[in-house]
């Protein structure tokens, strides 16, 4: 429910709040090797923060930020990026997602290159979690202001 | 690239360019119309090779990854999914052609959306179509049916309502199956299909197994829409916009049909389908009310989409028929009838498309003097018609042909007086309509001031309609080398 | 083959204009016609062309085989075609019903068909092609699109198809049978099976291709049939449908069947009394009709049911009497058509008790339709009386005086229900308002009336004249019965 | 009784699914199905991780400098890798349920099965 | 209808429960689950991906594939309301 009630208290909780959520939602994803979590956690972390955004100010606050254009490229960046990657190990020689091989083209060795190519698709993932869950709640919620005004 | 790797990039090339054509449509929205349709020939050129390959060099293994199988998920095709997956991507590809006047006239501001999701259906149909392993299909399945949910809501006044219902039916489906896997998981600890095809017959005896057998049969049953479970069916592709209606219409219960023969005949062992459990008696039974029903319910119907929904129920009864009988004869016509049905339900849900488009009305009593307006799209129909008739040289006698065959061999007169019964029903359906678009020239009260600016539809609709009546027409009398090219070799070994 | 080729011409020509399009279907009937003629001293000679398209089913292909029986049915449909066409010209120009694109359209499709079903060497492509000429035929019933002819077009569907899945149910135990469909001289059935398996599957057979043969129970379609314009009458009674559903029955006795094992069935007893019942039974009812056509259509159904008894007396000369009866029917059915479409363009008159002094108005049609009629009620030296003949001689030779019995009382019929229209139309006063003098219909329909009459007088004095129909009915029959 | 008490966990699950599905197909109210939906997921995901549980197996890390890892002290990971996958299913299958229910509001301005058949009529 | 939906819930959980019977007992580290396939991801993981989190090794690697169908699950589910919410030229 987007009310046009604002808080002060409220909005500068939040205003102080987000930034934490964010970082804490790239450790996610970052650190998602050796301890719980991973892409797709992170990614509704960072998604929700930007919620919380919306919730606590309003759309348009959101959309100086975050514009839909930006949201939609996104989504799909995410996606491609883990696919592209993909790919890469094809073109490599090897199979579709075989991230050995990218240590032809890593300084590093093939177990490290696995390693890093889950990193790389960890990062897709998170991107376009997080784009995706705002873009839902963005139609949602701005559907919602459409029919009330 | 080598040739080996053609199997992933099938799937995998819709997969991009559906990420792509959102990033195309953002600068130029009218370049996301050839991409499609540039990815779509590729997959289906892919797919030929493929299937090519497959028959030359035997059964193509492609693991993701570079994972062993039972550790990596891997791509397994043999002539069986080699076959539909040539289905799936061909027939995609035509619809994909129509759908561009369709998506003009009906909502272009969306026509980005609406094309990338159009290449996430047809990305999911083809990855549940090769994959090797359970879960990866339910992941498939499960993106096939996002995107359809959204594509059929698109339609007309009822179809949000109807998409709502579909996606009910369409979830208990997925969950019944996930739940098939979780049993077979715990109980032999693969979710590979080779692999639990090898650790299967020595468990058979496990309650298990059992109840993993019976929640994948009616998971995929609804997915399917076979009889009882069938519910959603007609409003969905009812309400559906003619582009949406006339892919999904012949592929997605086609694809369900294919894991179907799949699973209970490669994955289990073909006797425990047929032998130990009764499961092959009740899918005949079932199958009997399927098509009585379907045929029934049709002739009752006034909307001439409407009764194709019902008509298709009707066909996957034959399919599902086949696989019951559980023998060679039968067997054959069923394989055989996923590619005979998914031309006649394509070039029929096509015709419609093309009338509404034209902006006939869909109703049965206001097609007179439609083959003067129309007469080309008109003698598709009915060539279409007599196939699902089953009238020779048409495709459809000769799968009904075996189907009736199967039922001799495995002594089911029942079924057998069914089978012809419903031809019979189909020829009052079909020869309704025929006579209302021929003999009944349009001299009637209005008709003729609103009928005399239609034409005939455009060339990107008339065209594939065109190439999908040839197929119709010339695929039955090539079917005695289908049968012995491919089909021959999709039949699991137990039945040879 | 050759059928293929021509319909393949009235497909793409089928568009074009009126003058252009009638021309094309008369040279496509020439055509044919003409490559149909050139095939019979190969076979009259004894040989056997093959000709195989395409696999269709493991063991059965898509295959045509030229043998003596289909010739002769295949050079019957030809040439009638021909006279059909050119009056069928004549008479829709006459008529000036709408639509005639199609009409010629699926004019030549049945044509196609019919000779598919002569040419075709096994049961799947004779049923393919028999399939054809149901659905073609549709259109053509139910051409003049008013409420009746569709409601006539309607009932030919229902029963025809129904046949049509007996049929595809007794193939589909004939193949689990034996694994095959090809014809054989002779049968190829014989030694699989129990008997009473056998005896079902004859008896579905005969019903399903019985339907198109208008054997008595299911003749019903046969006088509906007859609101469609009088050239497809005459195509469907003369020609193509009813005698392609006897000459399916004629296959299935002969080629499928055998004459041996439905002797030792003992099934053809059972088929005679069928026949001979349908024989009599139309014939009285026939002459209850006052509709002429009507009364030709139960004529019809009484001569096939001739044709089928001869068959299925399994004598020589009971055989080759049917396989040339189709002949001879064949020509003079086709001119009392005619002669009936004629009469119904020039006069509007459809009733036989109308038809007073019609004679002296048209003589050249009536002068032809006597001599038709008189050949159907067998007198010589009509093709006729040949044909009868024969039949006779084969009952006798099946030791069965009944069945002769049967034939006499068949022709006496005949006379009885032709008599009456040929008296009157001659030797009584016009009704009062009806134009008296010379009131021919137009050249396009006289002619080929003129021709078929004639050559039924001349099938009658010389039956190996012309296209030697009598020594290629001896031939089949013998092939059948294997003696030579 | 040992059959009870040694498989708990399936009969939670199992209740909770019937619970799902009861609600799914025969609540009238949309929203009620959906949540039923949800429901019904959720048990299906209790049942997948339950089956990866080992007793004295800890969470599937390796801590740092392990020497020698042998299976039977780390749960099985494969369960909760098929369950990220089927929640993230899940959670996207919501979204569009949820957009589609709003279209349906739109239009109907209710979310009462039996009011909107009522309607379409 | 109520009726009809209770015996359905009734009958698939009376089925499942029966499925049961010859299920391992919970936690046992013995069930074929954990002997199949499992213990070489758990075994293996370090020294084939350098990932200690096993959890994300299989997500990412061993069945990448899956995560890749997930995320364009999670794709389509944004581009489906896009396309089904959004009032556009507005």
């Amino acid at each position: 429910m987007i009310t046009h009630f604002y808080d002060v208290i409220i909005q500068t909780v939040c205003r102080l709040l987000i930034p934490f959520i964010q970082v804490y939602g790239l450790y996610v994803i970052a650190h998602g090797h050796s301890s719980p979590g991973g892409g797709f956690q992170g990614g509704v972390i960072l998604g929700a923060s930007f919620i919380l955004l919306c919730l606590s100010h309003d759309l348009q606050e959101m959309r100086k930020r975050l514009t839909r254009r930006t949201i939609l490229i996104f989504c799909s960046l995410g996606v491609t990026i883990y696919a592209g990657i993909g790919f890469v190990c094809l073109l490599l020689g090897g199979n579709y997602l075989d991230y050995g091989r990218l240590h032809r083209i890593l300084p590093v060795d093939s177990v490290a290159a696995r390693s890093l190519g889950i990193f790389g698709i960890e990062v897709g993932v998170g991107i376009t979690v997080m784009a995706v869950m705002v873009s839902i709640f963005l139609d949602l919620a701005s559907e919602e202001k459409v029919r009330e005004g | 690239m080598n040739e080996i790797s053609f199997p992933i990039l099938i799937i995998v090339v819709p997969l991009i360019s559906a990420f792509f054509i959102i990033l195309v449509g953002l600068l130029r929205r009218d370049l996301c119309y050839p991409l499609m349709i540039l990815t779509l020939s590729f997959s289906t050129l892919s797919s030929i090779s493929v299937l090519k390959e497959v028959l030359w060099g035997g059964t193509i293994h492609y693991r993701l990854g570079g994972w062993l199988p039972p550790w990596g998920i891997e791509y397994v095709i043999d002539p069986l999914n080699g076959f539909v997956l040539l289905i799936v991507s061909a027939i995609s590809l035509l619809i994909g052609i129509t759908s561009k006047r369709m998506v003009e006239r009906e909502f272009p501001e969306k026509a980005t959306f609406f094309y990338c999701l159009f290449l996430l259906q047809v990305t999911g149909l083809l990855g549940i179509v090769v994959t090797g392993d359970l879960f990866n299909l339910y992941v498939f399945l499960e993106i096939a049916s996002i995107a359809g949910y959204a594509l059929i809501a698109l339609g007309e006044d009822g179809a949000p309502f109807a998409s709502f219902n579909y996606m009910i039916y369409g979830t208990v489906g997925a969950c019944f199956y996930l739940l098939g896997v979780g049993y077979l998981y715990i109980a032999t600890g693969s979710l590979n299909m080779a692999d639990l095809a090898q650790i299967l017959p020595s468990l058979l005896s496990s309650k298990v197994v059992l109840i993993a057998f019976a929640f994948f049969m009616v998971g995929i049953a609804i997915k399917m829409a076979l009889f009882p479970l069938h519910v959603w069916l007609p409003d969905a592709y009812t309400y559906a916009p003619s582009a949406v209606s006339s892919l999904v219409a012949p592929l997605t219960t086609k694809v369900g049909a294919y894991v179907m023969i799949r699973v209970a005949l490669t994955v289990f062992p073909p006797a425990f389908f047929i032998e130990t459990l009764p499961a092959a008696l009740m899918l005949r039974w079932i199958a009997n009310g399927a098509i009585l029903f379907g045929c029934i319910l049709a002739l009752a119907q006034k909307d001439l989409k409407r009764m194709l929904g019902y008509v298709l129920i009707a066909e996957i009864g034959y399919i599902a028929l086949g696989v019951g009988f559980g023998n060679r004869n039968g067997l054959t016509g069923a394989i055989l009838h996923i590619l005979n049905d998914a031309l006649m339900m394509a070039c029929l849900f096509l015709f419609v498309g093309a009338i509404t488009y034209q902006g006939w009305p869909r109703k049965m009593d206001q097609l007179r003097g439609l083959h003067r307006k129309m007469p080309l799209t008109a003698a598709a129909f009915v060539i279409a018609g007599l196939s699902v008739i089953g009238v020779p040289p048409t495709c459809g006698f000769f799968s009904k042909w075996y189907l009736v065959l199967g039922a001799i061999d495995s002594k089911e007169w029942l079924s057998m007086a069914i089978l012809l019964a419903s031809s019979l029903f189909n020829a009052i359906l079909f020869f309704r309509v025929i006579e209302k678009a021929y003999f009944e020239s349009g001299k009637e009260h209005g008709m003729v001031q609103r009928t005399m600016e239609i034409k005939e539809s455009p060339l990107t609709i008339l065209l594939p309609l065109l190439v999908l009546t040839a197929g119709v027409l010339s695929l039955g009398l090539f079917s005695g080398k289908i049968i012995s090219g491919i089909i021959r070799f999709a039949i699991p070994v137990y039945f040879k | 083959m050759v059928s293929a080729v021509a319909a393949l011409l009235i497909l793409l020509t089928g568009e074009r204009r009126r003058n252009l399009r009638e021309g094309w279907t008369l040279i496509a009937s020439l055509i044919k016609c003409l490559i149909v003629v050139s095939m019979i001293p190969a076979i009259l000679h004894g040989k056997v062309i093959e000709w195989t398209l395409m696999e269709l089913l493991p063991g059965v292909s898509f295959q045509f085989r030229v043998d003596a029986f289909g010739l002769f049915f295949a050079t019957l449909a030809s040439c009638l075609w021909i006279a059909t066409s050119v009056y069928s010209i004549g008479y829709m120009r006459g008529t000036q019903s709408m639509s005639q694109t199609r009409f010629f359209f699926c004019f030549a499709l049945a044509l196609h068909g019919a000779l598919g079903i002569a040419f075709s060497a096994n049961l799947l492509t004779l049923f393919v092609f028999y399939e054809i000429l149901t659905v073609s035929t549709f259109p053509l019933v139910a051409h003049k699109e008013t409420d009746e002819a569709i409601s006539g077009g309607r009932k030919y569907l229902a029963y025809l198809l129904t046949g049509a899945t007996l049929v595809i149910f007794s193939m589909g135990i004939t193949y689990t049978l034996t694994g095959t469909l090809d014809f054989k001289a002779g049968g190829f059935l014989k030694g699989f099976g129990s008997d009473s398996l056998l005896k079902l599957l004859f008896a579905t057979f005969i019903i399903g291709f019985g339907t198109k043969a208008a054997l008595m129970p299911l003749h019903e379609w046969l006088p509906t049939a007859m609101v469609a314009p009088t050239p497809v009458s005459a195509l469907l009674h003369a020609v193509a449908v009813v005698k392609a559903g006897v000459f399916c029955v004629l296959r299935v006795i002969l080629y499928v069947f055998g004459p041996e094992l439905l002797s030792a069935l003992d099934l053809w007893i059972i088929l005679a009394y069928v026949a001979s019942f349908t024989i009599l039974l139309s014939g009285m009812l026939a002459l209850a009709q006052d509709n002429l056509k009507r009364r030709l259509a139960f004529s019809t159904i009484n001569n096939l049911a001739i044709i089928i008894l001869g068959a299925s007396l399994l004598s020589p000369s009971g055989i080759t009497g049917s396989i040339f009866h189709i002949a001879a029917h064949g020509f003079m059915k086709i001119t009392l058509f005619f002669v009936a479409g004629a009469i119904y363009v020039k006069t509007h008159k459809e009733k036989v008790s109308e038809l007073d002094g019609i004679g002296i108005s048209m003589p050249v049609t009536m002068a032809s339709f006597a001599v038709a009629s008189l050949g159907i009620s067998g007198i010589p030296p009509m093709a006729g009386f040949i044909s009868k003949w024969y039949l006779c001689l084969g009952s006798l030779e099946a030791k069965e005086i009944l069945f002769l019995l049967v034939l006499l009382a068949s022709a006496l019929l005949d006379i009885a229900y032709f008599g009456p229209i040929i008296y009157h139309s001659f030797f009584k006063k016009p009704a009062v308002g009806t134009p008296s003098g010379m009131a021919e219909a137009s050249l396009w329909m006289v002619i080929p009336i003129g021709v078929c009459a004639t050559v039924s007088v001349f099938l009658g004095i010389s039956p190996n004249a012309l296209v030697r129909f009598f020594q290629m009915a001896t031939l089949a029959a013998k092939s059948v019965l294997g003696v030579d | 009784m040992e059959l009870i008490i040694g498989k708990y966990n399936y009969w939670i699950y199992i209740s909770l699914m019937m619970i799902g599905f009861y609600a799914m197909i025969a609540k009238k109210n949309l929203v009620k199905k959906l949540i039923g939906m949800n429901i019904f997921q959720t048990s299906i995901i209790l049942f997948f991780i339950s089956t990866g549980s080992k007793i004295g197996g800890t969470i599937p890390i390796v801590e740092q400098g392990a020497q020698v890892i042998e299976a039977g002290q780390y749960i099985n990971p494969l369960p909760h890798v098929l369950m990220l996958t089927a929640i993230v299913v899940m959670v996207s299958t919501f979204g569009v349920a949820l957009a589609l229910l709003w279209m349906i509001y739109r239009k109907y301005h209710t979310l009462e099965e039996d009011e909107i058949l009522r309607l379409r009529r | 209808m109520k009726w009809i939906a209770l015996i359905a819930v009734c009958l698939t959980g009376g089925l499942l429960i029966y499925g049961t019977v010859d299920m391992p007992n919970w936690g046992d580290p013995t069930s074929p689950a954990s002997l199949h396939v499992s213990p070489r991801y758990i075994e293996k993981t370090v020294e084939e991906t350098g990932v200690p989190n096993m959890v994300t090794s299989v997500l990412a690697d061993y069945r990448g594939y899956d995560t890749l169908g997930e995320t364009t699950v999670i794709f389509t589910a944004g581009m489906a309301c896009l396309l089904l919410l959004r009032r556009f030229g507005k």
